[in-house]
């Protein structure tokens, strides 16, 4: 029988002479408010603005390029009644968040002011998704609703039936011409018509096993990827399956359980699974071509792309860490919380062009930018981030 | 052709006796032994759960030979890492999965058990726990279970989101919920599935008694952190709008006029809706209606909305159905008391109409009488219009008994012997018999008391008493008076809740002054020594009081007087005592206690005063607590006395307050109660002494126990307007006067 | 009662039979209408099924002046309503 | 029994039984239950344990802990349903169950029939029941003479509260309880007072009917008597 897990102990750091440092550009603490990874939130990013919510209700937009001064990097602070737990979306020059008191509402880029709110029946917490003017939420209660991004009017709303207990924190819809694909908390796929709300097919792609609500917990916590033909669903305590968007049939399946967003490329689709190990998979055939496992348990933030060739993991003890799309290798680290102050988490980041947007457990939203450490100006090791050769100004 | 049974053996059992196997056989001697019997039996004795292996063989001349493997029985369970659930609970649900020390163990069973144990602990919000077990090989042929708990940390609350509340803030609504965000001590940050349903349950309560009729609570929703340490809840309601009442009718066969319906109601019209009120309405009616014999009745509280303008009509329904009628009464638990002593105390009769009233007010009588810890009646419902009501009582000590040798070098060798019974043999009978004898004191005192003399309660007793005392025993004053003589009372009721009482006593009494006690005397010199006397007493009393021992509600007011009629003198006086108790609950468990009493005594007919033998006292448990006991009030003049003992009073005024409480911590504290206290009080000689500042008080806290041997009463006091003269005492016991 | 005389708890006996019950009694019922009607048959004689005695006594006056005090109903072998009788409607005087 | 003390973890299903046989016979009831009580825990299977059952009944019975006597006699059934010893179970069974109303007052002061009837009741069903199942046990004459004095028990019970209510002047509730009595335990001692009294709360009522009907029956058992005394005599 079972024996009981061991406390999870995360992976030591990797042995290696990392030969950059994380470069402050600027930091913005709103109110305090904590930040937890089980929310829609997200930063919304114009050509060189910043916007991001806070579960206080208060939406910031920010300058991305370091001011002179700390105040001024701030263009405009709004404070909604309401906490803001998804969002914010950019459409047209409005801004689409979703509130803890089940309103989905559109504030204006410019300044803020709100545009239209429209009453739902729960917390919005699924990022909205804007496709020909209809912004796409889903509420807890098990909802997905189809609202006029421009005056708010609701379209259409489908129910779902919701298991007893589920993680917490609702994926986005994909859209991909003209149909809808939602992956449920029940571990159901679902296509739905964008414009009607009809269901073309629905599919249980992971099946609830054992007796008690824990065990039978089968969130599809990630977004769906659609790719050349394929739709990509990552499902927890559950599989990572390729489904023909057609009907719903299995290509393949792997058995790969994670509930974090995975990334996909040209070649191969890039997982951090449960226990924060790293999969590549080809995502044609669903064949493994690496696995990276030195982050064990490190709860790593949802993956992203960074420059060509590399993908960026934050990790919960304050470390940002880089590894070859190839082999998956580590090739740097930066270490981004210890000397700034207490931030121990990272919750989200979110990279735009060099510069990377960090949002951490003590509410702290901050922009870094990589340059060379003072122990790289001595012995000049390679620069696997090609950043020292374009020496772009600071 | 098939095997004919002669004989039957069985091999390989150690521990299975030959008579339990055979017990489960579908054949036995004599039986032809068919295939199909065959694998029946191997089935059975399979589903028996004792055996690993079983094997029919056939032997020459009919000799059925049964083989099996036993599975080795459990011998011992320890339980390791368990906090949340106390072992004990743990061995219960073992239990109840047939996994005990001695039960034959099977492996299927352990996924069972971490199953079960897992799931009693995400129940409790311990989604992280973890269980295992670990079974040992042990000598013959038994098993050593080790059950592992790893507990971890129960999910916290990470936050509670209110969806649709705009009437309230999220606050005032969190503040009434179990559950919380964050909570310093306790747990109800720590989440469990009981909790949030009664949570839910408050919400719809909260708003149904404010007027919202048509509050819904659509769904609630609960979802984990992804590191599972947190739980966050959603639950969507809809207010819906504030309701409140316009009409309010009766409908229906209403039994009772429409305008005692009203004078019922718990809601009027032009008030919000409020579900609460509505329910206690249909209770009041309903308990009515029983109160009319209709115990069955059934009372509807029909509301038709008027959305449009907020207005919501109530018409209470009213079915009375059948009357009921009580056919049996029957008596359980009664293992001492007779049933007609229990019988005799109920207002219910049988073959009559059934009445809330009586039998509530049945209950109360029983549970005064003092002969049970417990008495309830409970309703048998037997046919659509008739029903059988069981008493239920539970007996317990009701007397209180003390015996005893003592030696002491004043007194030499002393023996006492006090029984004090108020249910002789469960006849209802009420008997003392105490008795103390030594070289200073000879004393006797017998009585009985039939409190049913007749049928209706009129009670009959008497009693024979004798005492004689050496002086200076007891530390009152240095003197001491000898008397015996006989006594009768008589009592009835004469009302449900009053009764009147009658004494007489006839009493031959002798002073004896201790020689330097002048004032004694003097006083036997005017009066002389020897006085007879025939007392006549008689009182009122009025007693709601809802139990013997502790009630908790009603009150008591007794009134009554004693004439002293003198035969070889002419020392006439009289006494007159009045009492008041009033008991008021605070809440369920603190109930308000407040007490006055006035003792008043005069002579007549010439007489002036009263004999300073008969002075009354004050001080220690029962008057004023914190002074020693007799101490208080006016003292002998040592120079023209003889003696500075206090001398007593003829005006005695006493006032106590009292806040009562069972003792906290321990659950069965039936006949335990603690008691913060307040007494003030005091003796004079004349009214026109009777001033203020000479009351003498104090606080403290009080312990009353009801033991086996009779109820035991301490308390630590703080007197605290006393004067340097007084004598104060702060921790006092008293066995026989309860609280 | 005045302050003196000694009380007596209230013995009620019987059911309580009204107008409307009586007027609702018709030959013919069957023994359940008749139980419905006038209440348990607590006066049945023991050894003739078919002679169901009432009665109703009580010694407070204000408890159902109106009840019939005693009646009788007898049935037929089948268990039809043949005939009833009021033997006492006022109550008793000292009852 | 050994010399040696040997720890009692150590001890085999004999040195138990031995221990718990010797305290049983010296009537130490206490130290009886304690062996047997431990035989079972370790070896809660197989002969010793069968016979174990039934003598920690029997301690228990005398050790007057009627509850726990009937507990362990309960599962002995439960275990052992075709047990020789079977009848003897019943029997001791229904022996705690009438134990439970005793008391040592019983002979001369007070009568266990104005006591709890619910244990009279339990004792009767329990003597019942070894009736119905070993009507030829060698217990079943026991058994039988204890119904008829726990049936009048129970009936004089019942006339106790009749006569109760009749002097209460609840002369509906005397006649009902003693017509209980006349179809309940028609052939109780107190049968022919129950009568009686069912006639004279009848006469009380002015059931007159019920009344007369009441007396034709106890003239029909008054002639039966006599004849009855008429024959004994002769």
């Amino acid at each position: 029988c079972s024996s009981p897990k061991v406390v999870r102990v995360p992976a030591p750091l990797i042995e290696m002479s990392s030969p950059y440092q994380a470069h402050k550009d600027w930091q913005l603490q709103v109110d305090g408010f904590k930040y937890s990874d089980s929310e829609g939130l997200y930063f919304a990013k114009g050509e060189d603005t910043i916007y991001f919510g806070v579960p206080s209700g208060n939406i910031t937009k920010a300058l991305t390029q370091p001011q002179g001064r700390w105040t001024d990097q701030v263009v405009w602070q709004k404070k909604l009644n309401e906490p803001v737990v998804s969002g914010p979306t950019l459409y047209d020059d409005l801004l689409i968040i979703g509130t803890s008191k089940a309103h989905v509402m559109a504030l204006s880029q410019k300044d803020g002011h709100i545009v239209w709110q429209t009453p739902v029946s729960s917390e919005v917490l699924s990022r909205a998704i804007v496709v020909e003017g209809q912004a796409y939420v889903r509420t807890v209660d098990g909802k997905l609703y189809s609202v006029n991004a421009t005056s708010g009017k609701i379209n259409w709303v489908v129910e779902h039936q919701l298991p007893n207990l589920s993680l917490r924190g609702i994926a986005p819809v994909t859209y991909d011409e003209g149909t809808l694909y939602v992956g449920w908390e029940s571990g159901k796929v679902e296509a739905l018509d964008a414009a009607t709300g009809e269901r073309r097919w629905q599919v249980q792609v992971i099946i609830p096993k054992g007796r008690t609500d824990l065990e039978r917990m089968v969130d599809i916590q990630a977004a769906l990827i659609m790719k050349g033909g394929r739709l990509f669903v990552l499902g927890y305590q559950g599989k990572l399956v390729a489904l023909n968007p057609e009907n719903g049939n299995l290509y393949w399946a792997k058995d790969i359980s994670g509930f974090r967003d995975f990334l996909i490329d040209q070649q191969a689709l890039y997982i951090v699974d449960e226990d924060d190990i790293v999969y590549a998979i080809d995502y044609v055939n669903g064949t493994q071509l690496w696995k990276q496992d030195r982050f064990k348990y490190r709860q790593l933030a949802d993956p992203v792309f960074y420059g060509t060739n590399q993908i960026l993991l934050a990790d919960d003890l304050g470390y940002i860490h880089w590894i070859d799309k190839i082999d998956g290798t580590a090739v740097a680290r930066v270490e981004v919380g210890s000397e700034y102050g207490t931030s121990d988490r990272i919750v989200r980041v979110n990279v735009a062009g060099k510069r990377i947007y960090v949002q951490d457990n003590d509410g702290f939203n901050t922009a870094y930018t990589i340059q060379p450490s003072d122990w790289y100006e001595f012995n000049h090791p390679e620069d696997p981030l090609g950043i020292i050769e374009q020496k772009d100004t600071p | 052709a098939d095997f004919k049974i002669q004989k039957i053996e069985v091999e390989g059992n150690k521990r299975i006796s030959f008579e339990t196997i055979r017990s489960y056989l579908p054949v036995d001697i004599g039986d032809e032994l068919t295939p199909s019997k065959v694998q029946e039996g191997i089935e059975k004795l399979y589903k028996t759960g004792f055996f690993r292996d079983v094997a029919f063989f056939e032997q020459g001349d009919g000799v059925l030979v049964i083989r099996v493997l036993e599975r080795p029985s459990i011998a011992d369970i320890t339980i390791e890492g368990n906090e949340l659930i106390k072992t004990e609970d743990m061995n219960m649900a073992l239990d109840s999965l047939g996994v005990k020390k001695g039960r034959i163990f099977n492996d299927t069973q352990m996924d069972r058990i971490i199953l079960d144990l897992r799931r009693r602990y995400q129940n409790q919000g311990y989604y992280a726990a973890e269980v295992d077990i670990e079974v040992t090989e042990l000598p013959r042929n038994r098993v050593g279970l080790l059950i592992k708990v790893e507990e971890g940390k129960p999910a916290s609350i990470g936050r509670i989101t209110l969806v649709g509340n705009q009437t309230y803030e999220d606050d005032r609504l969190k503040s009434a919920m179990l559950l919380s965000e964050s909570a310093m001590i306790g747990d109800s940050d720590k989440y469990a599935k009981p909790k949030l349903q009664s949570d839910i349950e408050t919400l719809r309560s909260y708003y149904m008694d404010r007027g919202f009729a048509e509050f819904k609570v659509i769904s609630s929703q609960v979802s984990l952190s992804l590191d599972k340490t947190q739980v966050f809840l959603t639950i969507n309601m809809k207010e819906g709008p504030q309701y409140t009442i316009s009409t309010i009718k009766f409908t229906g066969e209403t039994i009772i006029t429409q305008d005692e319906l009203r004078g019922l109601l718990r809601i009027r019209e032009g008030e919000y809706f409020s579900r609460s009120k509505i329910v206690a309405t249909v209770n009041a009616i309903r308990d009515r209606l029983s109160e009319e014999g209709y115990a069955f009745a059934e009372i509807e509280p029909i509301t038709n909305l008027d959305k449009d303008n907020r207005l919501v009509s109530l018409d209470f329904r009213i079915e009375p159905k059948s009357r009921v009628y009580v056919r049996r009464i029957r008596i359980e638990g009664n293992t001492r008391t007779k049933d007609y002593v229990i019988r005799r105390e109920l207002r219910q009769f049988e073959s009559a109409p059934y009445s809330l009233k009586a039998v509530r007010r049945s209950n109360t009588r029983l549970n005064r009488l003092g002969y049970f810890k417990t008495a309830k009646i409970d309703t048998d419902r037997i046919s659509k219009d008739q029903v059988d009501l069981v008493v239920k009582v539970e007996e317990q000590s009701t007397g209180s008994f003390n015996a005893g040798v003592g030696y002491s070098q004043v007194d030499g060798v002393s023996f006492t012997l006090g029984v004090t019974e108020r249910n002789v043999i469960g006849s209802g009978y009420r008997a003392n018999i105490n008795g103390t004898y030594s070289a200073s004191t000879k004393s006797a005192d017998v009585g009985v008391t039939n409190p049913y003399f007749t049928v209706d309660g009129v009670s009959l007793g008497g009693g024979l008493y004798y005492r004689e005392i050496d002086a200076a025993e007891l530390d009152v004053s240095s003197y001491t008076t000898n008397n015996y003589g006989i006594r009768f009372n008589l009592g009835y009721p004469t009302s449900e809740w009053s009764s009147l009482n009658y004494g007489l006593k006839f009493d031959d009494q002798t002073l004896q002054c201790v020689d330097d006690f002048l004032y004694c005397k003097n006083y036997t010199a005017e009066y002389g020594k020897h006085f007879n006397s025939v007392r006549y007493t008689m009182g009122w009393s009025h007693d709601t009081k809802n139990a013997f021992y502790f009630p908790t509600d009603g009150q008591s007011t007794s009134v009554s007087g004693e004439l002293v009629i003198p035969t070889n003198s002419d020392v006439s006086f009289y006494k007159l005592f009045f009492n008041e108790t009033f008991y008021q609950p605070l809440s369920d468990i603190f109930t308000l206690r407040l007490k006055g009493d006035l003792a008043y005594g005069d002579g007549y007919n010439g007489s002036k005063g009263i004999p300073f033998y008969e002075n009354f006292y004050a001080g220690g448990i029962g008057t004023v607590r914190g002074y020693e006991p007799n101490s208080l009030g006016p003292r002998y003049d040592e120079a023209t006395d003889g003696s500075d003992d206090p001398t007593g009073g003829r005006i005695r005024i006493i006032s106590n307050a009292e806040v009562i409480f069972p003792m906290p911590f321990i659950e069965d504290s039936g006949n335990l109660r603690l008691s913060l206290f307040a007494d003030a009080g005091n003796v004079f000689t004349d009214w026109n002494e009777v001033k203020l500042p000479e009351f003498r008080s104090s606080v403290g806290l009080g312990v009353s126990w009801i033991t086996p041997v009779g109820p035991l009463s301490f308390s630590f006091a703080k007197a605290l307007n006393y004067t340097d003269t007084d004598k104060t005492q702060v921790f006092q016991f008293n066995l026989g006067v309860a609280m | 009662c005045s302050f003196f005389t000694p009380y007596k708890a209230t013995i009620t006996q019987g059911t309580v039979i009204n107008q409307d019950a009586l007027d609702t009694l018709q030959p013919g019922l069957v023994m359940a209408q008749v139980k419905d009607i006038l209440g348990p048959p607590l006066g049945q004689d023991p050894y003739n099924p078919f002679h169901w005695e009432y009665v109703f006594y009580t010694t407070d006056p204000t408890f159902h002046p109106d009840a019939v005090r005693h009646m009788y109903v007898n049935f037929d072998r089948e268990g039809f309503l043949t005939d009833w009788k009021i033997l006492q409607r006022e109550p008793h005087p000292g009852d | 029994c050994s010399l040696v003390e040997k720890d009692e973890s150590e001890w085999t299903v004999k040195d138990f039984y031995e221990h718990a046989k010797d305290a049983y016979n010296s009537e130490q009831w206490e130290s009886a239950i304690e062996y047997y009580e431990k035989l079972k825990a370790y070896y809660p299977y197989g002969k010793y344990a069968e016979q174990s059952y039934l003598e920690l009944a029997y301690s228990y019975y005398r050790y007057d802990e009627p509850e726990s006597a009937q507990r362990e006699l309960e599962e002995f059934i439960r275990l052992y349903p075709k047990h020789s010893a079977l009848p003897y179970a019943y029997y001791l069974r229904a022996l705690s169950a009438d134990s439970i109303n005793k008391s040592w007052f019983d002979s001369w002061l007070t009568d266990p029939a104005s006591r709890d009837m619910d244990s009279t009741q339990e004792a009767y069903n329990a003597y019942l029941e070894l009736l119905s199942r070993f009507p030829t046990s060698k217990y079943s004459a026991k058994a039988r003479e204890r119904l008829i004095v726990l049936r009048n028990r129970m009936a004089r019970h019942e006339y106790q509260v009749a006569e109760y209510y009749f002097k209460r002047k609840a002369y509906l509730a005397s006649a009902n309880r003693a017509k209980f009595i006349v179809e309940t335990y028609p052939r109780s001692m107190v049968n022919i007072y129950a009568l009686q009294l069912m006639r004279d709360a009848y006469q009380k009522l002015g059931m007159t009917q019920n009344a007369e009907d009441a007396q034709a029956v106890i003239d029909l058992n008054l002639a039966r008597i006599e004849a009855q005394e008429k024959e004994d005599e002769n």
